[in-house]
């Protein structure tokens, strides 16, 4: 297992993700010997999911059953321990686009936080490009480096425990894509065009509140970026489900009472009958605000 | 008269009331100004208290929360503690107060996490409410945060639509037909100010009208208010109906056939039928799974005599007054049904189901395209974005609402070949008018 | 006809609304002898409209027809000449409501501007309550003054040539609610206060920019209100419409070639059909943004 | 290479070319580098131009709009003024600066007035050019912009989650369904890098990549790329499939038959057992009256190497290079059904047909649910929203997209009783796990 390869089969020390129905999963660090429990049931690792394919169906010891599946970036997201705030898939794939990621792009990145965006970084960037990321937390840090080599992408990555807004990233004029998610952004800005590559590259900066952003794109008009864009993007999921609906009954007009049966309306009085279909019913509550996503661009000249 | 915690209200007609699993004693509540704050003591009774504005700011914060670390120990307070505190009778502001400076953690928090800390802790420990006059806002607010699902989702902004594009004023003539407690109905009674008439057609035994009589309207109000049974539609158009006949025995019929219902998606089509010729309609249409629980509590249209009159009758009064009313309800279901019928299908009007599911709406749309007499029909939905608004943490809410519900709207004009008379025959589909079905495609 | 009062047949006199279709209308004032030129030909006041009823399809010269409408805020909003930009009948629902609008309120606005929401708020207070409307500009006031008389509907509204900002709403104490979209709305939180019924009241600001909400509301705070809450309002409206998808052609095993005609996929090789039905398709455009709502509330202490 | 002018952007391969109705002559921007700002004289060359940061800013400014009357007259130069200069080849720039002060009332607007002249002047009088250098985002933004109908008006926030979702990378083995042009195809490409290997499913006659060539990729890209058409599916499961069959002679009885084209609703089932067969899949789905029009335009698959050799051939050579192409063609279809019967069903690839419309997404939700095989479906959709950020005039832009279309995805997993084989029998409908029911219940 690598979150930047697919590999078959299940093998020990891979981390998979163990679903158990409807949004309910869970990461498992696969181990001989080893044994997980769930409310199915116990799984055991070594009867029960090593050499097994990923996907599978596995039964659990109180007969119930679950999926176990490969852990890509996204479920990863679904599945970390939080350290931090972390940026779901919603914003991270706007992130990565407008970034222009691709395989071979070279990306520094503030703060690591949780991990969520580096996994998805690291497996777009894969295999040739590399992610620069600091995070000004040493705990988180090396929870971080922990984490990459446990999901085997460490050498695609390097964390660094430093305050980007003091020393910047460490590294000069290498970097395609630049992405900022610390409480003063502006503060940065300057590192980020430093770390950026002579010819240029892209910028992005997410924050939560609209005064970050203010002063963030009057940084980055300062330093010279280009395109300067900010933006926010809402995920709503529907839930599909059947609806009934009761027609209402308006009665028959009392002289035709149980006299003309196949009338065009067909419905005879105190009988109201129910209208079924399948709908896409908008949820009750969804996510209001992640933060204001910041683009520019850093041109040559 | 009304609770208020934030949105959290809810509605109480004696001296004690249950609210958020603590009962209340309002006696001190009474002869006081609506909108004043009270905060509730340990034994539940209510205190004056001045509104504070911005208290316990915080003062020392952290740069950032890199020297945080979360390891469950930051508060030396232990729940034990907490709750001796709250034995003693100490407010819940002070708890806040012992809470933070029993913090390890806090003042290395940056502002805007104390911030929240406070907040949080603030709901779970300081019990204030306010005592704020009912109004529609109030109301519509209320029931969409804290029960939603009796007033079929219908969202604060989608219920004020209706109203606007409904043109809803002192003088209308509206029919009201929902399955939302009455809150439409209460709201469309509220804009009219007690001029004009109101029928509600109601689908089963009664209307239902738990929400309007929060309103707290006066009892002129009810008598612009009448009430139609939907299963007595047909009876009307066809010119058969007749108020004598028994309301209950009719009722009692309906209950025993309705184990053989049939499910036949195509008797939606009369539904609309009505909306047209009873317009002007403000209709709020049932939606997901409902199966009108309410309407099997008979709501009592003359309750608000009732509360002063019902308590010390005897058996016998209790019976004649039980006739009275029947009578009263039969002599205002025939006031219902002359209005209904001189009723003025053209003109102005607007007519508007809502909808918490789109696909219903979507046919509804297409009916009354092919039925023809309305005009500039449109299907649509509304987002509603609630900002927080603060010094350098100015951001929208975090949580928003995933969806109001659906609007159906157009203008009811003559049509074609049909009287603008409630007793046309509907069951002919007349061809839209060629020139609007030109307009249609083009756009 | 008048605008707070439905009244048949139209007469010498009305504003009445000539609707062609799909969207497209304009208003016209009734003169008896007048005509109005549409597309479809010309109609003549006397004979095509004086003693019709409002709702009734009018035949013009050429030929075509249109529809003559009762005069409603609602159209008039969608019609009116515009003097500014104006405020349409998704925001004004919402500060109806909010504002707790109703027969009998008394109503502070400023500016009058071009008057949208100067004929809601009349046509909902009406007939006990009044509308005092203030506007700093000289020929919008007066034009406002003569569309009040026009429509009959100026018994419910006082016209005030000011400056809110400085001179205040003209009146003490006897609002229940005060609206504001005005430039610097934080300027006039003050004189609104001041309008404001003793015992309280509502108020609300619009705003297109956040920074003027920001100091909206510091202003508001710092005048004592309370229930500070700010919000956005935007419409979709779906384009109801007949789709077609045409179903993929998937081919047929060669085997069975014109063998199997009643085969569970009844799916003819080379013979691509067509999915029909009604949808409703989310505009490719939209209104994104017209401005912020403040809302608050003067209580008593 | 490419023409940007904000989001306006455009293709040229030749040295001139035609944008916003103006010859543009390219010569003076070979050379230069991406990202360049180029204006456009007055005979359509290119003069490099210095990024000016926030030229022409008001100084003097209204503290409000209310002496400003508006009666036509306030612009001092006319019509023709105007004309005159840009003959006299004054650039757009001076002309702005030149209106400014021909205006009696820019003085007394306010400063949010005066920029909002100034930029829709600005707009009608200066062109500037940007070359850019092509990618996803370039090319998604222009398509969306300018010319959404080709693309099924796929936003590209939408078509940005569907590579995130579809955990699109190096390495993937990933097949293409879509009717947007070919702008899907070269964004998984992107992502992919040349690792990995795509197959393009096409309905019609060939595969549409008319944005994929605009990407731009190196030729070694599409050594990863094969194309299989929909038409031979049903031939590939039932495992008579054959690649020597004339691709052509099959495409006439096509279109021959097109005329009678039945209608069923049913007919679309076929086409969710493919996408559910052939996973990993990343589908787009072809919406609103989409007739496909690219489809007739025969795409050259090995278009890139045409540029360089295509031009001098005689006739003969014409005649013998399309001999090897079709051969070529035939060999690629042969190696792509290879790779589509080793394709494994299971794991951990995600599935994501879009739609513009929501109506078959629902269908295609319950025909897998009923099947089985997909856990974790969601239908969903995004709002986008832009925002102005500039000091005291922040907002969200006023215009905004109404729709981006909507998203359909989940994860494959195993089958119950079907072997992870695509020559399984799809016919078979089997009920869904019980326990995954329940899971939808609970929701």
């Amino acid at each position: 297992m690598s979150f930047v390869e697919y590999r078959e089969p299940i093998q020990d020390g891979d981390t998979a993700i163990v679903f158990l129905g409807h949004d309910s999963m869970f990461p498992v660090t696969i181990k001989q010997g080893g044994q997980t429990q769930t409310k199915y049931g116990v799984i055991r690792h070594s009867t029960d999911l090593i050499g097994k394919k990923y996907g599978s169906k596995v039964t659990c010891s109180k007969g119930g059953w679950v999926y176990i599946l490969y852990p890509t970036p996204e479920l990863w997201t679904m599945n970390l321990p939080h350290r931090t705030q972390i940026l779901y898939s919603t914003d991270i794939s706007m992130i990565t686009m407008m970034l222009e990621l691709k395989p071979g792009s070279v990306v520094c990145e503030s703060g690591t936080g949780s991990g969520s965006l580096s996994h998805a970084i690291i497996r777009t960037v894969a295999p040739t490009g590399h992610l620069y990321t600091v995070e000004f937390h040493q705990q988180r840090a090396e929870k971080a480096i922990e984490e990459f080599q446990q999901h085997k992408v460490d050498h695609l990555v390097r964390v660094k425990n430093q305050d980007v807004c003091k020393t910047g990233f460490g590294v000069s004029h290498i970097a395609d894509a630049v992405f900022l998610d610390i409480p003063s952004p502006w503060e940065a800005i300057g590192h980020a065009k430093d770390a950026l590559k002579i010819e240029g590259g892209r910028v992005c900066s997410f924050s939560p509140c609209i005064e970050q952003v203010q002063r963030t794109c009057l940084a980055l008009t300062e330093h010279g970026f280009t395109e300067i864009n900010t933006l926010e993007i809402l995920l709503r999921v529907y839930d599909v489900r059947g609806i009934n609906l009761p027609v209402p009954d308006f009665g028959t007009p009392a002289e035709e009472k149980s006299s003309d049966a196949d009338k065009s309306k067909q419905l005879p009085a105190s009988q109201p009958g129910t209208a079924h279909f399948k709908s896409g019913v908008s949820p009750r509550e969804m996510v209001g605000h992640t933060g204001y996503l910041t683009f520019a661009t850093k041109s040559l000249f | 008269m009304w609770l208020w915690q934030s949105y959290n209200v809810c509605i109480f007609s004696s001296r004690k009331v249950i609210f958020e699993k603590q009962w209340i004693y309002l006696d001190n509540a009474i002869g006081k100004h609506y909108g004043t704050t009270f905060e509730i003591t340990a034994g539940g009774n209510l205190q004056t208290k001045k509104n504070e504005i911005a208290a316990a700011e915080p003062k020392e914060a952290g740069a950032d929360n890199r020297n945080i670390v979360d390891d469950g120990k930051s508060q030396k307070l232990t729940r034990d503690d907490i709750e001796a505190l709250k034995e003693k009778g100490i407010k819940g502001q002070e708890i806040v107060q012992q809470l933070i400076e029993n913090s390890t953690t806090f003042r290395d928090k940056t502002e805007f996490a104390q911030e929240k800390y406070i907040k949080k802790k603030k709901k779970k420990y300081e019990a204030n409410i306010s005592i704020v006059k009912p109004s529609t806002r109030i109301l519509a607010m209320m029931y969409y945060a804290r029960e939603p699902g009796k007033i079929c989702q219908l969202r604060y902004d989608t219920l004020a639509q209706m109203l606007t594009l409904g043109n809803i004023h002192a003088g209308s003539q509206v029919i009201v037909m929902e399955t939302c407690a009455g809150l439409l109905l209460g709201s469309v009674m509220e804009r009219m100010g007690g001029y004009g008439s109101v029928i509600q057609m109601y689908p089963g035994t009664g209307p239902v009208r738990a929400a309007t009589d929060c309103f707290g309207f006066p009892k002129s109000f009810y008598k612009t208010l009448y009430e139609f049974p939907l299963s007595k539609v047909e009876s009307l158009i066809s010119g058969t109906f007749s108020a004598h006949r028994s309301v209950h025995a009719e009722q009692d019929s309906v209950q025993g056939d309705e184990e053989s219902n049939g499910s036949n998606a195509e008797k939606q089509e009369p539904a609309q039928d009505i909306e047209e010729d009873s317009s002007p309609a403000t209709e709020a249409e049932s939606t997901v799974n409902s199966n009108q629980p309410e309407n099997q509590e008979e709501m009592e249209v003359t309750g608000e005599e009732n509360n002063e009159k019902g308590q010390n009758l005897e058996k016998k009064q209790i019976a004649m007054e039980k006739k009275r009313k029947q009578d009263e309800r039969r002599k205002r279901e025939a006031e219902a049904a002359v209005l209904l019928q001189n009723k003025n299908a053209d003109g102005h009007p607007l007519i508007h189901p809502m909808c918490l599911v789109f696909q219903p709406l979507l046919e509804c749309y297409t009916k009354l395209r092919e039925r023809g007499g309305v005009i500039n029909l449109k299907l649509s939905e509304t987002w509603l974005r609630n900002y927080q608004v603060l010094p350098d943490r100015s951001h929208p809410k975090l949580v928003m609402s995933g969806g109001g519900g659906y609007l159906l709207y157009g203008i009811t004009v003559a049509r074609e070949t049909a009287k603008p008379n409630i007793r046309c025959p509907e069951k002919t589909e007349e061809p839209a008018p060629k020139k609007l079905k030109v307009a249609e495609l083009e756009s």
